[in-house]
């Protein structure tokens, strides 16, 4: 079958993109339009290492036909810097070292954008709930919570 | 060097990699992409032991995007062992299977396609003639006068310098057992784990103008993968040219060089960019692993608790093919007596070969399993002995000075004072006679 | 429903690096028209921070700032020779290697700066941040832009070094074993604490408390890192994974990460650590590798605590809840 | 594949008309977090794939005591369903936050154990599925759905709409024991419901997943539950009674030996709860 045009807003820029059925939000990203941010862990759904936002809930974008998201509202890492500045949350992970071999950072700092943007004052348990579908391998996982954490108190601080 | 005058050293300084790991620029080598680039994906074995009597490829061929197959013929120097660089041998692993596979998911041949659906779609269609060959899978059955043999050269063992096992002989292990009051002996096994790094192994090897290759690579080992490559390929070592040196995650596990040989060879054959980068489950599944390691001890040991005579029989089971576990062998040989003063030691480490995918290089190379085993021995020597655990340790531990087995000379020791350390954290108060201890003043003999 | 806890201990050792036909490292600086000084290596960062504790230490033997330290890795053709980042090799062999480059540089940068201070290199001091000054005189000092300039264009001289380090082959007895493998050791000791579901034969790892001895921290967060994910990664281990969870049986390989159990971010046990620094003979500013060791002492440890806690040695690792419940018949069968 | 075909219904009706139209070879997919591992590892080659995401077939709608619940709602929706503590706390077993984002209530009943908990949810509480096909529409009680390990009495060309569930009475329990806490397969799960006259139970549902070859109902334990006030030694001969209902697999998180020893342990913990 052909290619479709499929209209959707990407890091908050409103474009058309041209994909052949079925092809994933992942591939879109990384193959068609080079945002490489977003990772290739499994494939399976198991990793998250391709977690992106839609609508501000995080999915995995190697289970995600693009098709399905037409029309709406999707951000990757590229997306969140703004004006050139860290998000709040880049910057806790990088001045508390919530990393290591860097690749399965892109998906804990989404899942995270989600939760912060939901729920501002996570307690430990929220973080964890939030991060259990996020694999790492190097980090042992308490540095990323406590990035997660830290990137709450310094989020509302400037909030105040 | 004094502390005191240390600027940069021994300061918190922020990961130089560490923006480009939280803006999701760092560049991975699953990120690159090229024009007219290829995807490589393996047709490998089902079955754990086979004779390979035939590759059908006339219906992968049909499928749309097939751009060719590529098996043991098309590769110069197919039989090779990682290790040969360092003078380790014989070769014994193929690149592609030959006549015969010897675990499941060995490759057998490589399909070259457009797009990574129509390259799986190929593999998918490949058609093998296999008769299936009895397995052996135990480390100890894989010894036995009757056990399928998966090597050349008649034995499922590893010959180091014409011995079944690395050795080691230090004192007299029979004499120490005779004056021992008590004999402890126990069996540990370990079984085999997966590196499970995030990314996956993989390359993209890339032909240039000029006729070079050059290979974006995750290897944690550049040129060892550049040397074993030409080798294979049989071409000049200048032909070759590796990127590489950001990797998500290794721990041992992208040692190995796998991915590369067959990606160049496929770039070379059809002039054009290749990808070859592992799926999760050839990750999990056909990649090498920790290897299982089965290790008996015999310690003969006195009533107050010190160690006179160690005995050790150690197997570990290298999978089908060599890759690292020869000489993690040796590594392990060389530690698995443990950080302790033993004057009598014995020691058989054997490389065994089983129909199972291979043992490789991981995180503690030989010597995991040695601190898991001879660690839980120890508990089991203070139980028997009626001492606690933490006394059976400062009782044995190596101090600078000592000899250790394989007959070197201790110097960097600091095991008694992690231990006194440990316990002081944990509010265990130990006796005043192991607080004072120290690895530099030597105990009274 | 009966938990019982246990605690068990563990004490190790951990080579570094390894004897393999000679185990080199290689690693060469140079300082670009402006004073930038690049190091040129083939060594991979594996997430454990090479590029920064490489860029540390040579910082600190030139007496430049961290920043101005740039680590150019991984090409074959413009890094020179590295046998790679594995063995707990990396730090030791190349902090070497890059001591002795930077040495070299140094020394060239001293004998510039003397020439345009007019005082002799033995007067000279390093700031740390850019600048090298005539000890005891403050005032009289030449930044390093300045002076890269001049050695370019006004000396005709290449502020750069080489280095290699190489623990050189040492060939195995086959009679005796005697060998030497490693340059130095380090180690630690892990006291495991456990409570164990006798009914499931689930493990809860409630904490592991540590002590490392590492030579010398170069980067005390670096370290921090390599202590906590390792530790989860022994716990892992010792409780979770194999790709054969029917060893030696080849039913059943798990095919992915839901089919492999790993501990996630809700099986955390509380974490401690301690680490001591003994500086070693021959490290960089007597560094020991660490990254391999913090996986090893925590899985005897919860092995021996498991055995603390319901009185069973298993001596299989992964230590499953399965594995538990059938060691706990066989135990009560007797009894019975 | 290159000639693969994506249709994305935007009715109910649509769907029916496709799904008569190609037949038993379309795929159809909801949430895609069972489809798409397979399809990408090309395990599964799908010519055409009808997607469910824009049939408008997420809704939740409660009245006059009853539930019902869109084929394609969410599992994240199940976990906001505060009211009805079994099912959100079954939901919230299934996966990570992602997953739970993007996997269906329609689709979960699909997975083949150890997958599939949210399943044990909906039979405790009583819950049936409506199927509609070009012929019109009907309405099943999930304990009827399954026939075997993949296989139900849904027919080609119907598909599965909506859950209906009568708002539960009673007091309800869920475990999913598996070898993590969560974002992983089960050894076993169970749901339970019960619905308590004074001391006496009334009416007891007793579901279990991932010891056979679909989620099912424990009727015996059913059974022996009722009429009894339930203490610690009912609540263990039940337990007990249920390793009689089971037909445990091996699989590389548990053998079949473990998950029949865990059957009846997980069994009595979650009446425990139930136990005033």
């Amino acid at each position: 079958m052909q290619a479709k045009i499929i209209n959707l807003t990407l890091n908050g820029k409103n474009i058309d993109v041209m994909v052949s059925p079925m092809t994933t939000l992942q591939v879109l990203l990384r193959e068609n339009l080079g945002y490489t941010a977003t990772k290739i862990g499994c494939r399976q759904g198991s990793c998250g290492s391709c977690t992106v936002l839609i609508n501000g809930e995080p999915m995995m974008s190697c289970l995600l036909p693009v098709e399905d998201v037409a029309g709406q509202d999707v951000v990757t890492l590229e997306g969140l810097m703004v004006d050139g500045e860290l998000h709040a949350i880049q910057e806790t992970f990088f001045e508390t070292f919530a990393i290591q071999c860097g690749y399965c950072t892109p998906g804990m700092i989404m899942v995270s954008k989600a939760l912060l943007d939901k729920n501002p004052y996570p307690s430990r348990e929220e973080v964890i709930n939030a991060l259990a579908g996020n694999y790492c391998r190097c980090t042992g996982y308490e540095p990323i919570i406590q990035a997660v954490i830290e990137s709450a108190k310094r989020m509302n601080s400037v909030g105040n | 060097m004094s502390t005191e005058t240390l600027n940069v050293v021994g300061k918190s300084k922020l990961r130089r990699d560490g923006l480009g790991h939280v803006t999701g620029k760092t560049i991975y080598v699953n990120d690159i992409n090229f024009p007219d680039m290829l995807t490589l994906k393996m047709v490998r074995s089902p079955v754990p032991h086979a004779n390979l009597k035939g590759i059908d490829f006339s219906e992968a061929e049909k499928v749309t995007g097939f751009v060719r197959a590529l098996t043991y013929e098309d590769v110069p120097k197919n039989i090779y062992t990682i290790l040969t660089l360092i003078g380790v041998g014989p070769d014994e692993e193929m690149v592609l299977a030959e006549d015969k596979v010897r675990y499941i998911g060995e490759p057998i041949a490589a399909i070259v396609a457009e797009t990574e659906e129509s390259a799986m779609e190929a593999v998918s269609r490949v058609r093998l003639d296999l008769e299936e060959l009895p397995a052996v899978f135990d480390v100890e059955d894989a010894l036995k006068p009757d056990a399928p043999i998966l090597k050349d050269w008649g034995t499922n063992y590893f010959v180091y310098e014409g011995h079944h096992c690395r050795r080691v002989r230090f004192g007299d292990v029979e004499k120490g057992f005779q004056q021992a009051q008590f004999i402890i002996e126990d069996c540990y096994q370990t079984t085999p784990i997966e590196h499970a790094p995030s990314e996956t192994t993989g390359c993209i090897a890339k032909p240039e103008a000029d006729g070079r290759i050059t290979v974006y690579t995750n290897t944690q080992a550049l040129f060892f993968t550049l040397d074993n490559t030409a080798i294979i390929l049989q071409v000049p070592f200048q032909k070759l040219h590796l990127v590489g040196g950001t990797v998500g995650g290794g721990f041992g596990g992208k040692v190995d060089v796998i991915v590369e040989p067959i990606a160049t060879l496929a770039a070379m054959k059809t002039n054009r960019p290749v990808k070859y980068v592992f799926s999760r489950q050839e990750e999990m599944q056909a990649s090498s692993s920790r290897g299982a390691w089965r290790m008996y001890f015999k310690d003969g040991v006195m009533k107050d608790g010190r160690i006179i005579a160690r005995q050790i029989t150690t197997y570990a089971d290298s999978g089908a093919y060599n890759r690292h576990t020869p000489y993690a062998v040796t590594k392990h040989a060389a530690n698995i007596a443990g950080p302790y003063r033993i004057p009598n030691v014995w020691i058989d480490a054997h490389c065994v070969y089983t129909n199972r995918q291979p043992g490789s290089a991981m995180r503690g190379f030989g010597v995991t399993p040695a601190s898991f085993a001879l660690e839980m021995q120890m508990d089991k020597i203070a139980d028997q002995v009626g001492l606690d655990p933490w006394a059976i340790r400062f009782i044995n531990a190596y101090q600078n000075g000592d000899m250790k087995p394989h007959r070197k000379i201790v110097e960097d020791a600091t095991l008694i004072e992690v231990m006194q350390a440990a316990a002081e954290m944990v509010g265990h108060d130990l006796p005043e006679e192991y607080k004072s201890m120290s690895s530099w003043a030597r105990k009274e003999d | 429903m009966a938990k019982f806890k246990g605690t068990g201990i563990a004490a190790v050792n951990y080579p570094t690096g390894m004897n393999l036909g000679g185990d080199p490292s290689q690693a060469l600086i140079h300082s670009t028209t402006t004073g930038t000084f690049v190091i040129s290596l083939s060594s991979t960062d594996l997430g454990q921070g090479l590029k920064t504790v490489i860029a540390q230490i040579a910082a600190e033997v030139l007496g430049v700032s961290f920043e101005n330290v740039m680590i150019d890795t991984a090409d074959t053709d413009t890094g020179p020779h590295c046998m790679g980042t594995f063995a707990s090799r990396a730090t030791h062999r190349v902090g070497n290697a890059v001591i002795q480059a930077a040495e070299e540089a140094r020394k060239i940068m001293l004998e510039i700066a003397s020439d345009e201070l007019e005082v002799s290199p033995e007067d000279l001091e390093t700031d740390g941040e850019g600048n090298i000054r005539v000890k005891g005189s403050p005032d009289r000092s030449i930044n390093i832009v300045d002076l890269a300039l001049a050695a370019h264009f006004k000396y005709g001289k290449t502020i750069a070094g080489r280095g290699m380090y190489m623990k050189p082959k040492s060939d195995v007895d086959p009679e005796t074993g005697k060998m030497d493998p490693d340059s130095t050791e380090a180690h630690a000791c892990t006291v495991a604490e456990v409570e164990v579901d006798t009914e499931t034969g689930e493990v809860v790892v409630l904490s592991l408390k540590s002590a490392y001895e590492i030579g010398r921290q170069v980067n005390p967060a670096l370290v921090e890192g390599q202590i906590r994910g390792g530790s989860v990664m022994g716990m892992a281990h010792a409780l979770y994974e194999t790709t054969h969870p029917y060893y030696p049986a080849v039913d059943h390989m798990p095919g992915g990460f839901s089919e492999y159990p790993l501990p996630g971010p809700m099986e955390l046990p509380e974490i401690e650590s301690v680490v001591l620094e003994y500086p070693s003979v021959n490290g960089p500013y007597g560094v020991k590798g660490l990254g391999e060791m913090t996986a090893n002492s925590p899985i005897p440890a919860i092995a021996n605590a498991i055995k603390d806690a319901i009185g069973v040695r298993i001596t299989e690792i992964p230590i499953t809840p399965e594995k538990i419940l059938k060691a706990l018949e066989e135990k009560d069968i007797p009894e019975a | 594949m290159t000639n693969r075909s994506y249709l994305l219904p935007e009715t109910l009706e649509e769907v029916t008309k496709l799904l008569d139209e190609y037949g038993p070879e379309i795929l159809v997919m909801a949430g895609g977090t069972l489809a798409m591992p397979l399809i990408n590892e090309g395990v599964s080659t799908p010519e055409i794939v009808l997607g469910l995401k824009r049939a408008k077939l997420n809704y939740l709608r409660k009245s006059n005591g009853i539930f019902v619940v869109g084929a394609t709602t969410s599992l994240t929706q199940m976990t906001e369903q505060s009211d009805i503590p079994v099912l959100r706390e079954a939901a919230n077993a299934v996966g990570g936050w992602a997953i739970r984002n993007m996997g269906t209530i329609g689709g979960n009943l699909f997975a083949p154990p150890p997958g599939g908990d949210f399943a044990v949810a909906l039979l405790a509480l009583d819950a049936e599925l409506k199927f509609v096909g070009k012929n019109g529409a009907r309405v099943m009680p999930l304990d009827e759905f399954y026939t075997g390990f993949l296989t139900n009495r849904m027919v080609p060309g119907e598909i599965l709409s909506e859950v209906i569930l009568p708002i539960p009475k009673g007091s309800s329990a869920f475990i999913k024991y598996g070898r993590r806490h969560t974002n992983t397969p089960s050894i076993v799960a169970v749901a339970i419901n019960i619905v308590f006259d004074g001391d006496m139970v009334e009416e007891a549902r007793v579901a279990l997943n991932a010891v056979g070859p679909h989620p099912f109902r424990a009727k015996r334990v059913e059974a022996y539950l009722q009429g009894k006030a339930l203490k610690e030694e009912v609540a263990l001969e039940a337990a007990e009674l249920a390793t009689t209902e089971i037909e445990p697999f091996t699989d590389p998180i548990a053998s079949e030996w473990y998950r029949r020893k865990m059957v009846p342990v997980i069994v009595k913990r979650a009446l425990e709860r139930l136990i005033a």
